[in-house]
């Protein structure tokens, strides 16, 4: 066929030298893409390194097991990362089962209307939704309103409906990601939805309903301005009550009412400190705090994967 | 070590920024001496924030860096509050400016004044419209927020009237903001107390302040002691409720506050009153002499001598 | 021999059972949808308090002057009531922070989409969601005590504060997302098409600027919208590394406060229940809520078109 | 050898010009397909579900168009027709799967005998409906649980819970489905490590354990590899006298090789039923032939 | 009309039992596959491309085994043969779209005539391969662009940028592919707005207006309707005269009708090859002869 009427244009020798050029460009670009890539994921590094060489010389157990201090060498964040932790499980608690359930709902039961349809945009909306404005609607829901003040409790309750939208949202991802054939399956042997629901659609999206709890989970932890906004901000050099104590019923839950500081908070404080000094616990604060953040984050992947490998449709 | 403390009551402290690493050091130390059996927080919200929430019955102690004025007393009365006035140091409400500015020798209150009257927002921008003989720089003001007792005493002092300001500065509760700007800013220029000064010192300049009698005076202890730096140094207040004093630990916290205060707010940069002072002062608070001896009327210059002997009033 | 087929069935079947089975999935019907609503009250809470605090703020200010004055100073004497400086500075750090991350997440997500081998693209993206995963105080943190020093040393006149430093903070946090919005909208595009292009004779190049790009519009522009939804909602950078002046202003390199800062700036201290100064918050909040809810109704729909499209 | 045709007519003209319009030159069919002629013709005895006048809508679409159908007992039943006929729509109208579908409807009515319901009426609980009609799906869907529990699971939904009873009846359902040998030993395995024919054995195991009183597979084969093929055809050979079964297959062959009777559908209608060996062998309908010959689809 | 036949043996028997080894009984097989006598059979006279021994290996899986075809300038080459035996993965390798995807291997060669390059040689550029070979997909897929731009992809690809080259040479690949008088009115609409046919034949005016060597179709009807398909095979058809098509395809009807010759493959390797009216008439192997009649597959 390359025979001589062939136009110029293709004509194997200028299909050569146009294709050289060509793969050049694909070389720069695949260049510019690396670089740019690595320069992201170096900045991700430089931002740790800094925040660890910067606090290096806090990390100690004292660190963890001191209230904060107006010196700088004596301050830790035993209040910190207990108050953090308490708020987490309020959160988890608040959010897990209520953002599971309204993702099956969405999934599994409701009907195609108008009604599905509001709930759907306003999942989807509050997905996009500023955590300050979260911050705002817990000042005068919870703060105010409920008269809940500046306690754990509204604490997670604000995280709480700040993850709710990426629970439901992985939740229903991963609720879609069951075959339609095993729900199929079930209703074809008789099975009412709740049945199909909780015998297979929820036991095998189990993987990603964790992934996507944990990753809310990951990004409660380190929300300060909704925090900041309920007023959290002041020197606590204590801890909640205990959740256990030594009389029946043993179990208390005053620590919901009590006031908390929490590891972004206490950060956010040592970083407006312009003593050098707290520069440090701030650096060490967000490096513990990064460092939890990273891990979570990694935890999900893991199980995202090891479930990934476990069920393969 | 630290312990989860059970279901008791907590002190509650919140107020006015100035006061707070007095409150916080005084808090800090007290609930290590009690090995954390006495649970204390400590607030930034401002004075006028702080004595929001206390005639709320929100808190037990209120900071306070200028006296209660005739509103928030008003609120009190209303909410039934019933209060004790301590005063606890004396400061020096420090102006400063960056290291690097080298035109600023000394402010008159009249130079102050046309910095931070209300009406030279948007108009003064420029050092060189304070000043003709200074630089033609942009002016970047840094200054407490409306809630502070500060921005009130500051206002009241510089341009006659408290809260008269104008607004287009960066405000913050929070005085460690203030430190950073002017740290980073060659052009910046703002005040606040003499405590956040001290722990930055070398890396900011106070601004000596031209005094009535026409001295120019930098702050320090001395000239906040014999009276010279005026009209910027003022005394700093706790005031305590009634109700939240019957309770042992408060009272614990009192004695200790006014025991050891003296020498935790040397080390945080204020200045102490007199010995006698703290003794009096702890006098009142066991009598349970309540109110205000200020009666609401925002005051410069006033004696610590002087303060102690008046009456109270709700 | 129906019969005893019929028999033996109906056994199972058991009538009363299924009512029981049927009462049941009613029960739990009706707990799921509870749940379900709990996200409509959520907004509806979120819009009635920012209705109600800010209606209250409106009958002291009147909207003429909440939208044109030039100066946001509620909490002073001299009291103003523009918005416009907040905006302002909302803008500014919003567009700085797009100049970074559209064309650097763009170019990720083309490379890895079009041009990583599965493994390194298995590997790099959970890493790079990592960095949107990284806390925004962290953030400020790196954008005050790192990248203004630096930046500082280019531009020796920087202020401390400032929106370009944040701007840029925050455009590296969204390009995680912008990156993967995309990359997932250009790995939408089928693979036929690809091969459409490659059979052709194109370069990876060609055919992802001329096939892939294209066919994935609408979600590429999704992603940089729902990124400006975040840049615009995004609060700790600015507040730690922008300064809090209401500064009227687009010039980066100056300090500013944006919606959010101020809304932080505002909570630090302790605003009580009923002052204009809480109202204004609220007032301030309805405005971001706007501009957010304007930017993911674009981008949302803009989603599911792409997602339709194949 | 048969000399090859020469009709070359586009396959839509085919389909058009009827048995009264045929082209002029046109030679008569050729059918080769294998019908297992050692089954006898015979005429349905026993009916165990009349269809009448069904119509199927999805929204405005309508699928089927007034089918008239007997299924007979305890035979196989096959649909054919090219893809997108309504074949797997109206095997779904038998157990009701579409009410899981927002939007669809009923009309007409399919009696299941003796006890003579309608299973499409409006007054009938499609679980209960479900109880009774088993389905087996076009691609192997076990659960990925255990091979035990996938044959348990419709025992489990009834209620049963005594494990001599599960036990026995899991292997009664795993013989009746021929995958007893193969996996008596490793019941506590993950259903999932089966092989695909092997998968959709369980699957068929999984419908009979509960007994159900008609069986009905869409395109059972189709993922499967022709070993697998051949072994489940062989027991829905071997099934036909326990249960009245009804198949949709693409394969002709397949549906000549497996069925008692079978349907030719087209655009949603009927447009044959009769004897598997009738229609393969002497189709009424030119369309019919068309399709069976491999003219179009 | 034909008795039927009672050979039942499963798919897999029958292909094990090879001519040798027939079962007892067996009738001698009947094809009725309209083959296009008008065209004389002919021996292949010019080779465009010549397969030796190619393998070619997704990671350790060798998908192809063996393969050796002569494909004939300027005529049809078919491949048939059931699902997964390997004929997208050998139609591939002529256009290097394996190259695509990590981990594959081609052994042998492909000879292109007349400059005798080795299209899967290491040394020879995919992309360049890809320059002169094109090729058509199973489910048409002209880019989200407009008509004009879809067809004039290629050329814009190879640099050409005068307005009106461009133009006369999208009208001539549009011409080619039947698709001008009814596209010319609106060059500038987007292509997805055309009907899967046109689409189709849109995608074919796309690798036609590069001039191709050798044109790859893969399945280029089996998501199309009866009439669209129709329009298609018959371009195919006039193809022939510019250029060499080497087309896969389910269909034993279409191969019959469109090809001059046709591979038969099965498992990866080559079965059979010959002209399409011996292989549909008269093949020589058992294998070939009981797909072609449907018996699997
Ligand atoms: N869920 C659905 N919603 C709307 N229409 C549908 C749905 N499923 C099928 N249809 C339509 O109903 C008609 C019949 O589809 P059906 O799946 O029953 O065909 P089929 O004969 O089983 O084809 P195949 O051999 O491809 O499985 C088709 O036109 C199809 O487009
Ligand atoms: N991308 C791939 N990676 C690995 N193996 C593949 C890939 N594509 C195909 N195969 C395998 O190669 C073999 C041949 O597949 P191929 O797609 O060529 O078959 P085919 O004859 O075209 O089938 P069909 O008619 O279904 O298109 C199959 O066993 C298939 O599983
Ligand atoms: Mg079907
Ligand atoms: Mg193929
Ligand atoms: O915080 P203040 O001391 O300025 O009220």
């Amino acid at each position: 066929m390359a025979t001589a009427n062939v136009p110029d244009y293709l004509h194997p020798d200028s299909i050569r030298t146009g294709l050289s050029r060509r793969k050049m460009l694909d070389q720069v670009f695949v260049i510019v893409g690396l670089v740019l890539m690595f320069a992201c994921l170096g900045v991700l590094a430089v931002l740790f390194m800094n925040l660890v060489l910067d606090g290096s010389e806090r990390f100690g157990w004292d660190f963890f097991t001191n209230f904060p201090s107006r010196r700088a060498e004596r301050a830790g964040i035993l209040g910190a990362w207990v108050g953090t932790s308490l708020i987490m499980l309020v959160t988890a608690f608040c959010a897990v089962p209520v953002g599971v359930a309204a993702a099956i709902y969405l999934e599994e039961y409701a009907p195609k209307n108008w009604f599905t349809a509001i709930i759907e945009i306003n999942v989807t909306n509050l997905a996009g939704v500023p955590s300050i404005v979260y911050g705002l609607l817990a000042l005068g829901l919870f703060v105010y309103q409920f008269g809940l003040g500046q306690s754990i409790a509204a604490a997670g309750l604000t995280l709480a409906l700040l993850i709710l939208p990426i629970v439901i949202v992985a939740t229903r991802e991963s609720i879609r990601a069951v075959p339609k054939s095993i729900r199929e399956a079930a209703y074809g042997l008789g099975a009412t939805r709740w049945e199909v629901t909780k015998d297979h659609v929820l036991p095998y999206s189990t993987g990603g309903i964790l992934t996507g709890m944990i990753l809310g989970l990951s990004r409660a932890i380190g929300e300060t301005a909704p925090i900041i906004t309920i007023g959290a901000l002041s020197f606590i050099a204590f801890l909640p009550s205990s959740p256990i104590t030594s009389e029946f019923p043993f179990i208390s839950f005053q620590w919901l009412n009590d006031p908390f500081t929490a590891m972004p908070i206490q950060m956010f404080n040592w970083v407006s400190r312009p003593d050098q000094a707290f520069q440090a616990n701030a650096a060490a604060a967000g490096a513990i705090l990064l460092g939890m953040t990273l891990l979570m984050n990694a935890v999900a992947i893991w199980i995202r994967y090891r479930f990934r490998k476990k069920i393969n449709w | 070590a630290p312990q989860f403390a059970h279901a008791q009551s907590v002190i509650k402290i919140d107020g006015s920024s100035t006061v707070f690493p007095i409150a916080e050091a005084v808090a800090e130390e007290f609930q290590i001496s009690k090995k954390g059996k006495v649970r204390v927080t400590v607030g930034i919200a401002g004075t006028g924030g702080g004595f929001k929430r206390f005639c709320r019955g929100e808190t037990d102690i209120s900071n306070a860096s200028r006296p209660i004025l005739k509103e928030e007393m008003e609120v009190c009365a209303k909410a039934g509050i019933k209060y004790m006035e301590l005063p606890v140091a004396f400061d020096a409400l420090t102006v400063v400016v960056n290291p690097q500015n080298n035109w600023v020798k000394s402010l008159t209150a009249a130079d102050l004044k046309k910095m931070w009257e209300p009406g030279a927002q948007g108009r003064v921008t420029k050092w060189n419209q304070v000043r003709s003989e200074w630089p033609a720089q942009p002016l970047m003001l840094f200054g407490p927020g409306a809630d502070s007792g500060t921005f009130d005493y500051f206002t009241e002092a510089v341009n006659g009237k408290a809260k008269a300001s104008r607004g287009d500065y960066t405000a913050s509760e929070d005085d460690n903001v203030l430190v950073q700007g002017v740290e980073n800013n060659k052009n910046a220029i703002g005040y606040f107390g003499y405590a956040y000064y001290i722990a930055h010192k070398d890396k900011m300049r106070a601004v000596p302040i031209v005094n009535p009698q026409g001295k120019e005076i930098g702050p320090s202890i001395a000239a906040v002691n014999d009276g010279s730096y005026n009209p910027l140094s003022r005394p700093l207040f706790i005031y305590v409720r009634d109700t939240a004093a019957a309770r042992a630990e408060v009272k614990e916290f009192i004695n200790f506050y006014l025991t050891d205060g003296a020498k935790l707010a040397e080390e945080v940069g204020y200045v102490p009153l007199p010995a006698e002072a703290y003794k009096v002062a702890l006098k009142h608070f066991n009598d349970k002499k309540l109110g205000t001896v200020f009666g609401g009327v925002p005051e410069v210059g006033v004696t610590i001598d002087a303060l102690l002997a008046r009456e109270g009033k709700l | 021999m129906a019969s005893t087929a019929a028999t033996t069935s109906n056994d199972l079947v058991s009538r009363s059972g299924l009512r029981y089975r049927k009462i049941r999935d009613r029960i739990v019907e009706t707990f799921l949808l509870a749940a379900g609503l709990v996200a409509v009250f959520t907004t509806l809470a979120i819009v009635v308090i920012l209705l109600t605090e800010s209606a209250a703020f409106f009958e002291h200010v009147s909207l003429k002057d909440f939208l044109t004055d030039t100066m946001w100073t509620p909490l002073f004497a001299d009291a103003h009531y523009g918005i416009l400086p907040l905006v302002a500075g909302t803008l500014t750090t919003t567009i700085v922070a797009l100049i970074v991350a559209v064309p650097v997440g763009t170019i990720i997500a083309i490379y890895l989409s079009e041009f990583a081998s599965h493994r390194l693209r298995e590997t790099v993206k959970p890493i790079l969601e990592l960095l949107g995963a990284v806390p925004t105080v962290v953030y400020g943190y790196f954008a005050l005590t790192a990248v203004t020093p630096l930046l500082q040393m280019l531009m020796p006149e920087l202020p401390g504060f400032n929106m370009l430093s944040a701007g840029l903070v925050i455009g590296l946090m969204i390009v995680p997302y912008v990156a993967s919005v995309s990359e997932d909208a250009m790995r939408a595009v089928p693979r036929y098409m690809r091969e459409g292009s490659y059979a052709m004779g194109a370069t990876r190049l060609q055919t992802a600027l001329r096939v892939v790009v294209p066919g994935a519009f609408s979600g590429l522009a999704a992603a940089f919208i729902l990124g400006i939804s975040r840049a615009v909602g995004e609060t700790m950078v600015v507040a730690i590394a922008a300064g809090m002046q209401p500064n009227f202003t687009f010039d980066p390199r100056e300090q500013a406060a944006t919606i959010t800062a101020y809304i932080v700036q505002v909570s630090l201290g302790d605003l009580p229940h009923g002052s204009i100064g809480y109202q204004s918050i609220f007032a301030a909040g309805l405005v971001l809520m706007l501009i957010t809810l304007i930017f993911n109704v674009i981008g949302f729909s803009l989603t599911r078109k792409f997602r339709e499209a194949y | 050898m048969i000399e090859t045709t020469s009709t070359r007519g586009t396959p839509e003209s085919t389909l058009r010009n009827e048995e009264n319009a045929r082209p002029a030159g046109a030679v008569t069919p050729r059918v080769n397909i294998a019908v297992d002629d050692t089954r006898q013709s015979r005429a349905i005895t026993s009916v165990k579900a009349q269809v009448e006048n069904l119509n199927f809508y999805y929204g405005q679409n309508r699928a089927l168009k007034n089918l008239s159908i007997p299924i007979a007992d305890k035979q196989v039943t096959a649909l054919i027709g090219p893809s997108g006929c309504g074949k797997s729509t109206f095997l779904r109208c038998f157990n009701r799967m579409h009410d899981l579908q927002p939007d669809t409807r009923y009309e007409g009515s399919i009696t299941l005998h003796p006890d003579n319901i309608n299973l499409v009426g409006a007054g009938i609980d499609p679980i209960e409906v479900r109880m009774r009609i088993g389905m087996v799906f076009q691609k192997p869907n076990p659960f990925p649980k255990t091979i035990f529990e996938n044959v348990a699971y419709g025992l489990r939904l009834r209620g049963v819970r005594n494990r001599a009873t599960l036990a026995e009846e899991v292997e009664k359902a795993l013989r009746g489905a021929a995958l007893w040998d193969e996996v008596k030993d490793r019941l506590q395995d993950s259903a999932l490590a089966l092989s695909g024919g092997q998968m959709q054995r369980l699957c068929i195991a999984r419908a009979l354990a509960t007994t159900p009183e008609i069986l009905l597979f869409d395109e059972p084969t189709s993922a499967l590899d022709p070993i697998a093929t051949a072994k489940i055809e062989e027991l829905i050979s071997t099934l036909r006298d326990q249960v009245t079964v009804l198949i949709v297959t693409h394969n002709m062959q397949q549906a000549a090789r497996v069925s008692d009777y079978t349907a030719f559908m087209y655009l949603g209608e009927l447009i044959e039923f009769d004897e598997a060996a009738k229609i393969f062998t002497n189709p009424s309908k030119k369309a019919t032939e068309d399709y069976i010959t491999g003219r179009y689809g």
